[in-house]
């Protein structure tokens, strides 16, 4: 189990998985979105870090702030979706103290059922749903913590690698038809880095 | 990247600094330093409201202004604004007769202005919002709901700011904006890539000599690429694609846009026109009025777009009405 | 050259085609085609005329109409209009009260307007003149005859065309637009070449990470070439250029005009005239009126120009007089 | 001597040299000017080629309507400095039924002093003075008219040359100072290829 009250380090661990890939974000974005999936992310992430690096936070609060941030001053695609996931998952992970494998899938479920609300994209739709779904799903099988996490880590990655043989149907690439098959979905790849530095700060603590 | 710069990252902070500066009889902050707002807006109006990414000026806060938009949301660069800063924006142009919140069609737009149009519905500020999908490259006619709103969102204000100027009602001026755009048709031709300033480098190619037919206003890939035409071709080519597929027909009275997409010189724009208007006129099809200059752009694109639409009294009248902001004044 | 033309020695007269029908609430054709006439011009006043290369947009055309100039005489790209078009334009802008031609100082229109001017007085109309040099980057400050005009020519025109529109004499104009401009200042950086269109490709070069300080609005080299710069230094080395020129003073109030040069994208525009404003206030420099946009062009070159304009109480008035031209709008 | 009837020949022979010195004279003006000379001069000769190509006219008469066009047509500095030179040289020609080298100075001697009139720039001022000025002077030692024809291009040629290390005190150019020196001047530059066009053509006849 981890502490909820550990939350920091493993906010700043996802928070450097954005920045160390926002060049990369960008680019995955450019070949068949607008190119600034990088930016928007890192810009938003880093204000979460330049505000919060010297303030003590939980798991959940720092997910909450994160999202909030996002929501309420980024804006743009990721804006509402991963403010949505995050808040939500935030809100359903706010009285754990400790956090396994059991938490954790109830937290990122309740973050992909609030994204449902607001996007019609299932899994197959090259979005960054078909990140987040299996990796939620992996979590669901009983294992232990680690072993669960790694799961996750796999599945997300799978769910990532698999969009690049889908078409798009939301979003700018949505527009592309046929042409948007052959490259990775930004908001999938960002989310398999998400997940997995949220994994592996995590499994810094098990 | 030879551009006009501080750190990127706050770009869209500095030039609202800016333009409040250069605009003060126009515009004026707001709580919200992500929403502008209109100097001079008439009393118990039904408010009018719009918002959309940066880079594309004078879209969209210079559009902002009498009988035009009452407050614009202001987002990044190419990216949507808040769900707040919209919330923001309807709170400040309601008047408690309702907003109409007039945006383009774009998935961080919807997704935002609908859970600002919830969180205004809970503070008791009825908003109703018309999508623009202008852009008959970004879908087949049988898709209209997933077309892109481009240039053609001008006329959508246009229509819906003079409605409400007029004294519509919200109905009133939804039903205007909404007939303005299902009246109207764009289509655009890019010639160069953009750079967005954060990222330092063009995130698309289009190879000396070519042409991208269908371009977005992001760059987005349009319906095919083809060798470089002449203004007459190029001119050909938009009025066949954007006239079949309203259809505009002879005797149709009509108002038309061209805008530059950032670079394009402004004397090669008129002629563009030149040709357009030649070929329309050809098709027995009226122009009531054009604009011609750099009204919706996408940074430093070269590149122009075509909006037609097709005018009935209703919208001949709003079209004509005075109109004063940065982007757009008319007497 | 990824550029919108048919065959580019006709793009003028293809262009004035499009302009025209564009803006035919505002200017009119005349005998001459290569000569535009504002519709309306109050009855007996002093005319007002000037004229200049094309590429410049919206100069010199674009800055025809009510209350500014009364006709111009339009050149080949970047080349000065004939004399024939020039004495075309003094005799569609003679009222019997005599002719101010408002023009910048290059070798070719001085020629032509002289010239032009001697033909008028062969047939009875009255011809003053007033040649702009406001680019303090082309000459040394001893050399003021020897330099430039660039934006400061639309202060020029404003101020002279003001005068005109009051009922000034022909002498008054000339002395208002010549107090204008000797109270006019302005710098130029080029961030990008720009190419005419029948030559295809630049005819000079600015490295990538370098611009070019002091460029004139042809491309004309200026006082250095030094390392690119953000927008807050480039304000700095603009402001210090201009305001030690005149010079302009604590307590002194300005008319401040920020143009782009042709393609940067104007969100820029503005962040760069936030840093100018910004500097002004800390000279204790007081801005009457500002205006930034693309209102002198060269092209699609990438860059920016500042002008400074010194104000007294007739010249306030005189910038501050409504206008309606394509270029400007001010009500 | 040359008959002043058969002018034709000699001016499409200008027009010639100009039209395939286009990009040439676009490149020496863009180096220290804007890049616009070809193009303008061009324009202007291919305009008079245009309309003449199928009328017969004199020599005099034909460097009178190319002046004509240059000066009410095309406009720029060329317009009136070539206007001037041109027309002004075919009034001092019209009455000449041949042309030897004495009726050849007195024309381009009345083009240069017509020049002079309108612009202040001396020979030295890196200007087309510099190649029209010797190139009359050339014509002022009695020879026949074959060998002052040779000793009038050959003078041309230099005057041109001598341009490349003056500085330019007039034109657009004059702005660059210091920086102005090392290349040729595009006007010096497209006299030389008006005046040497002009002096082979009259030779064919001769
Ligand atoms: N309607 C949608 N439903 C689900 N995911 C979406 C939707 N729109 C965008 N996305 C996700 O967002 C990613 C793009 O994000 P980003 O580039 O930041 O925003 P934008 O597309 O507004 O430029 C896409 O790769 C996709 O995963
Ligand atoms: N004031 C002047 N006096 C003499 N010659 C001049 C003057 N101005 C320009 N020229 C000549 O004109 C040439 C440039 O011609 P062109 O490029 O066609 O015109 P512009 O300089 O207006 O672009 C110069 O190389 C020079 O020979
Ligand atoms: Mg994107
Ligand atoms: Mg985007
Ligand atoms: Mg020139
Ligand atoms: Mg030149």
């Amino acid at each position: 189990m981890f502490k909820n009250e550990n939350g920091k380090s493993v906010l700043l661990k996802m928070v450097k998985g954005i920045q160390e890939n926002k060049a990369y974000l960008g680019e995955v974005d450019g070949l068949i979105g607008d190119g600034d999936h990088g930016m928007n992310m890192n810009k938003g992430f880093s204000v979460f870090e330049e505000r919060f690096k010297d303030k003590e936070f939980s798991f959940a609060d720092g997910l909450y702030e994160l999202g909030n941030i996002l929501f309420s001053e980024i804006g743009g695609s990721m804006g509402p979706i991963y403010g949505t996931i995050f808040m939500d998952a935030a809100e359903a992970g706010e009285d754990f103290d400790e956090i396994g494998r059991a938490e954790l899938m109830t937290m990122l479920e309740a973050g992909l059922s609030g994204l449902q609300e607001i996007v019609e994209a299932k899994v197959g739709d090259k979005t960054l749903v078909d990140t987040l779904s299996p990796a939620v799903d992996a979590l669901r099988e009983e294992r232990d913590f680690k072993s669960s996490l790694l799961e996750m880590k796999k599945a997300a990655e799978d769910g990532r690698d698999k969009t690049k043989d889908m078409m798009a149907k939301f979003g700018r690439s949505a527009r592309l038809g046929e042409r948007s098959r052959g490259v990775l979905d930004a908001g999938a790849t960002s989310c398999c880095i998400i997940l997995t530095t949220m994994a592996d700060g995590i499994m810094e603590y098990l | 990247m030879q551009r006009i710069l501080n750190n990127p990252d706050n770009i869209v902070d500095e030039m609202l600094e800016g333009f409040l500066k250069t605009h003060k009889d126009i515009v004026s902050k707001t709580d919200n330093k992500r929403v502008v707002k209109a100097r001079k807006i008439r009393d118990n109006k039904v408010g009018v409201v719009t918002g959309g990414g940066s880079g594309h000026k004078p879209a969209f806060i210079g559009y902002v202004g009498e009988n035009m938009c009452d407050t614009a949301a202001v987002g990044e660069i190419c990216s949507s604004p808040t769900a707040a800063a919209f919330l923001d924006a309807f709170k400040e142009a309601d008047q408690g007769q309702g907003v109409a919140c007039l945006y383009g069609n774009y998935s961080g737009d919807n997704m935002n202005v609908k859970m600002a149009v919830k969180m205004a519905k809970r503070e008791g500020i009825t908003v109703k919002t018309v999508v623009a999908n202008d852009d008959v490259a970004s879908a087949p006619k049988d898709q209209l709901e997933k077309r892109r709103g481009v240039a053609g969102e001008i006329f959508m204000w246009k229509a819906g700011g003079a409605k409400a100027a007029l004294g519509g009602t919200l109905d009133e001026v939804i039903g205007a904006a909404q007939k303005a755009i299902d009246n109207t048709r764009s289509v655009g031709i890019g010639l160069t890539p953009c750079t967005l300033p954060a990222v330092g480098h063009p995130n698309f190619q289009i190879k000396e000599g070519t042409m991208e037919v269908g371009i977005g206003h992001h760059g987005e890939p349009g319906i095919e690429v083809c060798e470089l035409e002449t203004a007459k071709e190029m001119a050909k080519r938009m009025v066949d694609l954007v006239a079949a597929d309203k259809p505009f027909e002879k005797g149709d009275e009509v108002a038309v846009l061209v805008s530059g997409l950032g670079a394009t010189p402004v004397m090669e724009l008129y002629v563009l026109y030149d040709e357009i208007d030649q070929l329309l006129e050809k098709r027995g099809i009226v122009t009531h009025r054009s604009y011609v200059g750099n009204y919706f752009t996408s940074l430093e694109m070269m590149g122009a777009t075509l909006t037609i639409m097709k005018l009935d009294d209703e919208l001949k009248e709003l079209v004509d009405l005075p109109v004063e902001t940065m982007g757009l004044t008319q007497k």
